[in-house]
């Protein structure tokens, strides 16, 4: 009974998420230590990061975007373009892809965020589109399709290199960005946010300002991506078009739902699931993709809420 | 000059006037209350009031201050809160956190502050709480607190957005039929809770079908049909008046009414 | 007509509703009255199949029917005015109609349809409007409307007063009363008890979940509990 | 005996899949066949191939799996530029060599001591073709490229060196990879006045869909193609309008057109048979590319008599005259790619099928 | 003027195969308020079936049939396997189980069929007609034609039938089109099984002009859904305006501004569009209740 209490009280305390993913970031070398594993782990911390930023737009304020990436492109570009053609540091320039990103967001947001559901998932994704396509095309500056190489990223003198600093980095990050999101969560604007994702009239007749919440949450979004994509790129130490495609915008949209919509650990649980599983499913070669279809449909219809949080509902319910 | 002055109002929805040429003021701690048959363009006039229809013509003023189509959040914060007719609750939220929403206004933490999560937040947080919780207390819902608010009754829903509306500190509150989904004896409850919104000093602006309600407490009535003020006054008066009970009390009501004074 | 049997249902897994029993002869005018939260909505929810019942049976015209889908006890006769109106918002008042009858396209509907009109004139103004925009007391008109289209044999109205101007709450059970005359059984809930109650043949009392009184109308009226606990006298 | 493990990327889906698909299927049947024989120095080959649905960042993750669990000795794979060069500086680091698939110049230039390539690059396939021009006495032409890597790479490629051969460029359009209509493009090409010959870099089905908008309205100038159609599906896609197209192509698509004495003759024969019975489709250069990348490294470590990376390396290094399905390749330390611009053969399309344009050798 | 009416020409075959892509999601959306997006792999079943269908010999118009009934079969399966028994889940999950069966359907068409593009031959010949001085072919008019026939087809089955009234009021309020007897389940299962027709007769049409591959539904799904939004979801005639739309601006942008930034082209109006009609063309002005 007390131990059951317990649970449940630890379930719904806040800061749980924070320290289950903190113990998985120390386990992980434990348990896995090949470089590939800490590089695949890495992939999920930033995607996670990412796809975080999606979490307060979409599952607090319940705005679609399917342009996400497009921002994850601005970062990450920002740290090629930056250090190889004005040679700029790179850490400055990952500091430059958030600003950026964030203005880019402000400028666009306020007029798009206007449009409600599928309207405004149409003009998200079209900005996407362009982002890419511009990503793509302005070969002189980018590298075109075939992406174009980044400097090394340095911390204050300390120049991150190997699996395992580049895991330290990204999960760091991710702890920074979590905590940000759970602080968020748990405030007066976190309140206000999911509001006017149930009902902007009622928000806005208890003074909330609809149109500048909205708007702060797609600019903390954008930033959110282009930290991330900035990461991703000097991770990798290459960097193309890819990463602001249609596609992994849709991928990062699935992280959040899939994970379960609104909640932060559920962000970093879908993450991990179509970053890890594709790894697991190589072995069914031409099989791959039809099997990780299924699993995410076999997934959503079971715990339609997402993993996360109907997984909690589950224990929660089976308490007292 | 008084609290809330309404004046000359008017929108046409496709060639339907829906509200045309209504002026009317409220006094601080005053009941004002609006009925008429439906259809008559009560909600629609509240919504004009609040910002979220643009009047074609007319003007809004609060304690002497020009409000005519300024956006629904601005007017909140000037002091004019509302309940809707057509629920609008936040129903992922619980009862007290739709009513923490409320108490946007008063909170006073920045969008960084919330994102540090800096302990002014979470001072806030018990603060906003605690004020919640009284006026969830207030409207009868202090045992309802952690309930998730789409799972509420009907009825329960009308007092919790009364609470919300109450959380902005209002000077103006706009109530679109608060009793509706109650019985006779919830809704004497409501009675009591108006009463008391008034005494404190807040322009209460009521429409409601409950003629027993109306002719209660109300300091002033009027009466739209068609989008066009058909009378007003004091209760008494309009309630004795043939055009209204043709138009709109029919027996049941002018017995309602009577039962009011009874 | 209908027999209710130790009727359960709940949201999750709070019970809301415990072996409710009841009963609705043919040709009745059944009043259910409970405050707020009683489970009145509830009850009528189970009824039209919207919401599962967890155990107890519930038999109309002698047939069990709480494994049925909503649209087969509509076919049977069962037709229900929701709590909170349920409009179809983006369809004209004239399609909302017609849904009503979605299964009674018999040669009777243009009838129903005049019917309807007549009792709600307001309703054959705005036909071609959507149903989205017009008011709240119009869409409650609406809701019981599409509930008459059907053609019912029982009519489960919740709360059809609700938003209605005084005038037109002497019409809405004036209407009820006619019905009766027609041959449809109704199961009403209603806030206006005393209302209600006037008309009831019978009447039940709804507290958290259970019944705890029936009787006739004018008995209800009469009990000093129901007077001070539902009609505020 | 212990398996020695060979490791693979390629695109099998996604945008690239038209080349990824059957390098992957020319991979898994020649190891196949070489167990079948018995395997390398008595042990058994063993292929690990991952798709990376052509996401560079993926081809990556993969790389770094290849290396660090998979533990493979050398790796061919990486079906486009941009996913080789996301995949290079890990094989570089662990020393593996790397024999890559995909066209662009860069993965060689500058030599990097692990990376080859098997493929020409885009820049031989643009001089062959303004060879060509040359030779017909064309001076002036409009170019529709695709922006995919493999077209936008291609078309610098050639407008980098097309000022050598007395050409100029009138007009220059493109159009997205996934396009399905190029009229409006083609349409400003058939109004430049003075164009006489028209270049499409691309690959995939983009350029099928010119040729036939090519046709459609009315274009008579020659059309050139890239060395990224060299597949028949190219001639079934564009049907009638493919007749008179011409594309440099390795010699695989005419093999039996080859003459006897060319020294390729007998390899294209025999991997267009096997890969034509196993596979049930007909063979491309892509495929082909994969072929020599097998074949390259097998035999490289059969020389090298070690599954050691860096022996394998220096054998690769030392290959000569390694007569492949693409051409014969001769690797030096400051040459990684071997080929040169004679491998390529300017071919035809005539009644449906690719016929050789000009005597070899 | 001969190459204005080229880029008209080109603009409206483009945009009519997007608008019968955008008509398919027509139904499922007004069903559910779900965008499918499997719909473009519908249309990949059709033009893929109909190609394998006919290499085995048979003759196109019973290709075309087989593959359009498959596709419907197919609708009908992810309905029963994935949307119904995930019925009351929101619409996000179920625009991510249509995500996921996108996935699943590309990946089973590449192991029953192949990686491969195809074509179909042009159902009446490839020989351009030409028209002032621009050229036409004849498979742009069987587009065309397909596109009007479906369109008046859907727009007589939501506005003049009861079962069309019944699609649209299971998607305006379940609750209460369960309470007036329509079965939902049975109006979801149809409203994907015509999707799919419908997806698939596109892919029949589309194939002789775009080619297809197992993976092309993606990228038609885009098309198709940026359409749909710009004519106003839901309405058959703004799907087929916005197709024909996006089919020209796409080409005049080739053809007048920059064939690199076309698709750029076309979204900067979208976007134009929308901030004036937020509800897209057709999308209507209705204000909202409260
Ligand atoms: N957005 C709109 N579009 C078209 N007509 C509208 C719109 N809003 C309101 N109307 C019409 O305006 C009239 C007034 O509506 P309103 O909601 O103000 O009535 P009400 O007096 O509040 O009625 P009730 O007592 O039934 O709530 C109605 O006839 C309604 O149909
Ligand atoms: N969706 C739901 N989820 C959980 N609990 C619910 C839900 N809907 C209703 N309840 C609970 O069920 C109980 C009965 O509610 P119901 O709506 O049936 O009451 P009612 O008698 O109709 O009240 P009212 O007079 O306010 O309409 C209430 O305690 C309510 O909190
Ligand atoms: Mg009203
Ligand atoms: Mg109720």
């Amino acid at each position: 009974m007390g131990a059951k209490a317990t649970l449940a009280r630890v379930l719904r305390a806040r800061f749980t998420p924070l320290i289950v993913l903190a113990a998985l970031m120390v386990l992980v070398p434990v348990l896995a230590p090949s470089s590939f594993h800490l590089r695949v782990a890495a992939l999920v911390w930033i995607f996670a990061l990412a796809a975080l930023g999606l979490t307060i737009l979409m599952g607090y304020a319940g705005q679609v975007s399917l342009g996400h990436a497009g921002f994850v492109g601005i970062g990450a570009y920002a740290v090629a373009i930056g250090p190889a053609r004005l040679g700029l540091d790179p850490l400055l320039c990952l500091g430059l892809g958030a600003v950026l990103a964030g203005a880019i967001a402000y400028g666009v947001g306020r007029p798009i965020l206007k449009l409600k559901g599928y309207y405004l998932a149409i003009a998200t994704l079209g900005f996407g589109v362009i982002v890419a396509l511009v990503l793509h095309s302005e070969a002189e500056i980018t590298g075109g399709p075939d992406g174009m190489a980044v400097a090394r990223l340095s911390l204050f003198g300390w120049r991150v290199s190997g699996a395992l600093n580049w895991y330290w980095v990204t999960s760091g990050a991710l702890l920074i960005g979590a905590l940000l999101a759970l602080n968020i969560a748990a405030s007066p604007t976190g309140r206000a946010l999911r509001a006017l994702h149930d009902s902007e009239v009622a928000a806005a007749g208890t003074g909330i300002d609809v149109g500048a919440k909205k708007l702060a949450a797609f600019v903390v979004a954008a930033v959110y991506g282009a930290v991330a994509g900035g990461l991703l790129a000097a991770m990798n130490g290459l960097i193309t078009p890819e990463a602001a495609s249609f596609s992994h915008s849709i991928e990062l949209v699935a992280m959040v739902i899939i994970g379960g919509l609104g909640s932060v650990f559920g962000t970093v649980v879908g993450a991990a699931f179509l970053v890890v599983l594709p790894q697991m499913l190589t072995a069914l070669q031409e099989y791959e993709q039809a099997v990780l279809g299924l699993l995410i449909m076999v997934f959503m219809i079971f715990l339609p809420q997402g993993i996360v949080p109907s997984i909690r509902a589950y224990i929660l319910e089976r308490l007292p | 000059m008084s609290l809330l002055e309404v004046r000359d109002m008017g929108i046409s929805f496709g060639g339907l006037k829906a509200v045309d040429g209504v002026s009317f003021t409220v006094e601080a701690g005053q009941v004002f209350s609006i009925i008429g048959p439906n259809g008559a363009g009560k909600t629609t006039l509240f919504n004009l009031v609040t910002g979220i229809y643009r009047p074609s013509r007319g003007k809004v003023t609060l304690a002497g201050a020009d409000m005519t189509g300024l956006a629904p959040h601005l007017l909140v914060r000037r002091g004019m809160a509302r309940t809707f007719q057509n629920l609008q609750v936040f129903f992922r939220m619980t009862a007290v956190e739709n009513v923490m929403v409320g108490c946007h206004l008063a909170e006073r933490t920045s969008f960084l502050a919330d994102l540090l999560g800096l302990p002014a937040v979470a001072r806030q947080n018990k603060v906003t709480r605690e004020h919640a919780l009284a006026l969830l207390g207030r409207v009868g819902l202090a045992h309802l607190a952690d309930a998730s608010a789409g799972a509420l009754p009907y009825g329960a829903l009308k007092r919790l957005e009364i609470a919300r509306a109450l959380a902005a500190n209002p000077k103006v509150l706009l109530l679109d039929e608060p009793a509706a989904g109650c019985n006779a004896v919830e809704t004497e409850a409501i009675d009591h809770l108006i009463a008391d919104i008034a005494r404190g000093g807040v322009g209460v602006v009521l429409i409601e079908h409950d003629m027993k309600l109306v002719m209660k407490i109300s300091d002033r009535v009027l009466v739209l049909a068609q989008g066009r003020p058909l009378a007003e006054g004091a209760p008494r008066a309009v309630r004795e008046n043939p055009q209204v009970i043709a138009a709109y009390l029919g027996d049941h009501g002018a017995r309602e009414a009577d039962r009011a004074h009874g | 007509m209908l027999t209710v049997e130790a009727i359960t249902s709940a949201y999750g897994r709070i019970n809301v509703l415990h072996e409710v029993w009841l009963e609705v002869k043919a040709g009745e005018i059944v009043a259910l009255v409970g405050s707020n939260g009683a489970g009145k909505t509830t009850l009528l929810r189970t009824l039209s199949g919207v919401q599962p019942a967890r155990s107890g049976r519930i038999l109309f015209k002698g047939e069990a029917i709480e494994r049925l889908e909503p649209h087969q006890r509509v076919v049977r006769g069962i037709s229900q005015s929701p709590e909170g109106r349920q409009v179809f918002g983006p369809l004209s008042v004239e399609d909302n109609l017609r849904l009503g009858a979605y299964r009674r396209q018999d040669a009777g509907m243009r009838g129903r349809l005049d019917h309807v009109f007549a009792l709600f004139p307001v309703l054959a103004e705005k036909r071609r409007i959507a149903a989205m925009s017009l008011s709240g007391g119009q869409q409650q008109m609406l809701a019981i409307g599409r509930a008459l289209m059907a053609a019912p044999k029982l009519l489960l109205l919740d709360e059809p007063s609700l938003g209605l101007a005084p005038l037109l709450v002497d019409q809405i059970l004036a209407a009820v009363r006619a019905l009766r005359a027609e041959g449809i059984t109704v199961l009403l809930v209603e806030q206006n008890a005393s209302a209600a109650l006037a008309i009831a043949d019978r009447g039940y009392v709804l507290e958290t979940g259970r019944v705890v009184m029936e009787g006739s109308g004018a008995a209800l009226l009469d009990d000093p509990k129901v007077r001070t606990a539902y009609l505020g006298l | 005996a212990d398996p020695i493990r060979i490791g693979s990327v390629v695109s099998a889906t996604g945008p690239s899949a038209f080349l990824g698909d059957p390098e992957a299927k020319t991979l898994k049947l020649y190891v196949e066949e070489l167990n079948k024989k018995g395997g390398l120095l008595g042990r058994p080959v063993e292929l690990v191939l991952y798709d990376d649905g052509g996401d560079a960042n993926k081809a990556r993750t993969f790389a770094t799996r290849l290396v660090e669990d998979d533990k493979v000795v050398a790796m061919v794979g990486g079906t486009s530029t941009g996913a080789t060069m996301a995949m290079i500086p890990v094989f570089e680091e662990a020393g593996i060599p790397f024999v890559s698939l995909a066209g662009g110049i860069e993965i060689i230039e500058p030599v990097r001591p692990f990376v080859f390539k098997t493929p020409h690059t885009d820049k031989t396939a643009c001089q062959k073709i303004f060879e060509d021009m040359k030779a017909r006495g064309i001076t002036k032409i409009g170019m529709i490229s695709g922006t995919d890597g493999f077209g936008k790479s291609m078309r610098n490629q050639c407008l980098k060196v097309v000022g050598g051969y007395n050409i100029t460029v009138l007009a220059d359009e493109t159009y997205g990879a996934t396009d399905s209509d190029m009229t409006p493009q083609l349409n400003k090409i058939k109004n430049t006045a003075g164009v006489e010959a028209v270049l499409n870099p691309g690959f995939g089905q983009g350029p099928a869909i010119v040729t036939r908008n090519y046709a459609q309205l009315g274009l008579k100038l020659p059309l050139y193609q890239s060395h990224g159609v060299a597949s028949k599906s190219f001639i079934e896609l564009a049907g009638p309008a493919a007749e008179g197209v011409r594309l440099p192509a390795p010699a695989i698509l005419v093999g039996d057109k080859l003459a006897t004495e060319d020294p390729q003759k007998a390899v294209v024969a025999g991997y267009k048979a096997s890969y034509e019975k196993a596979t049930g489709q007909s063979v491309s250069t892509f495929g082909g590319y994969g072929f020599d990348g097998i074949q390259l490294v097998t035999q490289a470590i059969d020389k090298a008599k070690s599954a050691e990376p860096k022996k394998i390396r220096d054998a690769l290094e030392a290959t000569r005259s390694y007569v492949g399905v693409t051409g014969v390749y001769s690797f030096s330390p400051t040459d990684h790619l071997g080929l040169g611009t004679d491998s390529f053969r300017m071919l035809e399309i005539r009644g449906g099928d690719w016929t050789l344009d000009a005597p070899t050798r | 003027m001969s190459e204005f009416l080229q880029l008209v020409f080109s603009g409206l075959t483009v945009g009519a195969i997007y608008a019968l892509i955008a008509l398919g999601f027509t139904l499922i959306y007004n069903a559910s308020d779900v965008i499918n997006f499997a719909q473009g792999d519908f249309v990949m079943i059709g033009g893929m079936a109909t190609v394998f269908l006919m290499s085995a010999g048979l003759a196109l118009p019973v290709a075309a049939f087989i593959a359009v009934v498959a596709s419907v079969g197919v609708g009908l399966l992810l309905h029963r396997f994935a949307i119904e028994p995930a019925r009351g889940a929101s619409p996000v999950t179920l625009i991510m189980i249509t995500i996921g069966a996108s996935i699943f359907i590309k990946g089973v068409a590449q192991i029953v069929f192949d990686k491969q593009f195809h074509s179909l031959p042009a159902f009446s010949g490839d020989t351009p007609i030409p028209v002032g001085g621009a050229t036409l072919l004849p498979q742009s008019l069987w587009v065309l034609g397909t596109t009007l026939g479906l369109v008046v087809a859907l727009y007589l089955f939501l506005e003049h039938t009861l079962s069309g009234k019944a699609l649209l009021a299971t998607a305006a309020n379940r609750l209460a089109a369960r309470l007036v007897g329509i079965n939902v389940t049975l109006i979801l299962a149809m409203a994907f099984g015509l999707s799919a027709a419908i997806g698939a007769l596109a892919g029949v049409v589309a194939t002789p002009i775009t080619l297809t591959r197992y993976d092309i539904g993606t990228l038609f799904a885009l098309k198709g859904f940026a359409a749909a939004m710009l004519g106003g979801m839901g309405n058959p005639v703004g799907a087929v305006v916005g197709g024909l739309l996006i089919g020209l601006l796409e080409t005049f942008g080739a053809g007048y501004v920059s064939s690199t930034y076309k698709d750029a082209v076309a979204f900067l109006m979208i976007l134009f569009v929308l901030f004036f009609l937020p509800r897209g063309l057709f999308g209507g002005r209705s204000v909202e209740r409260v």
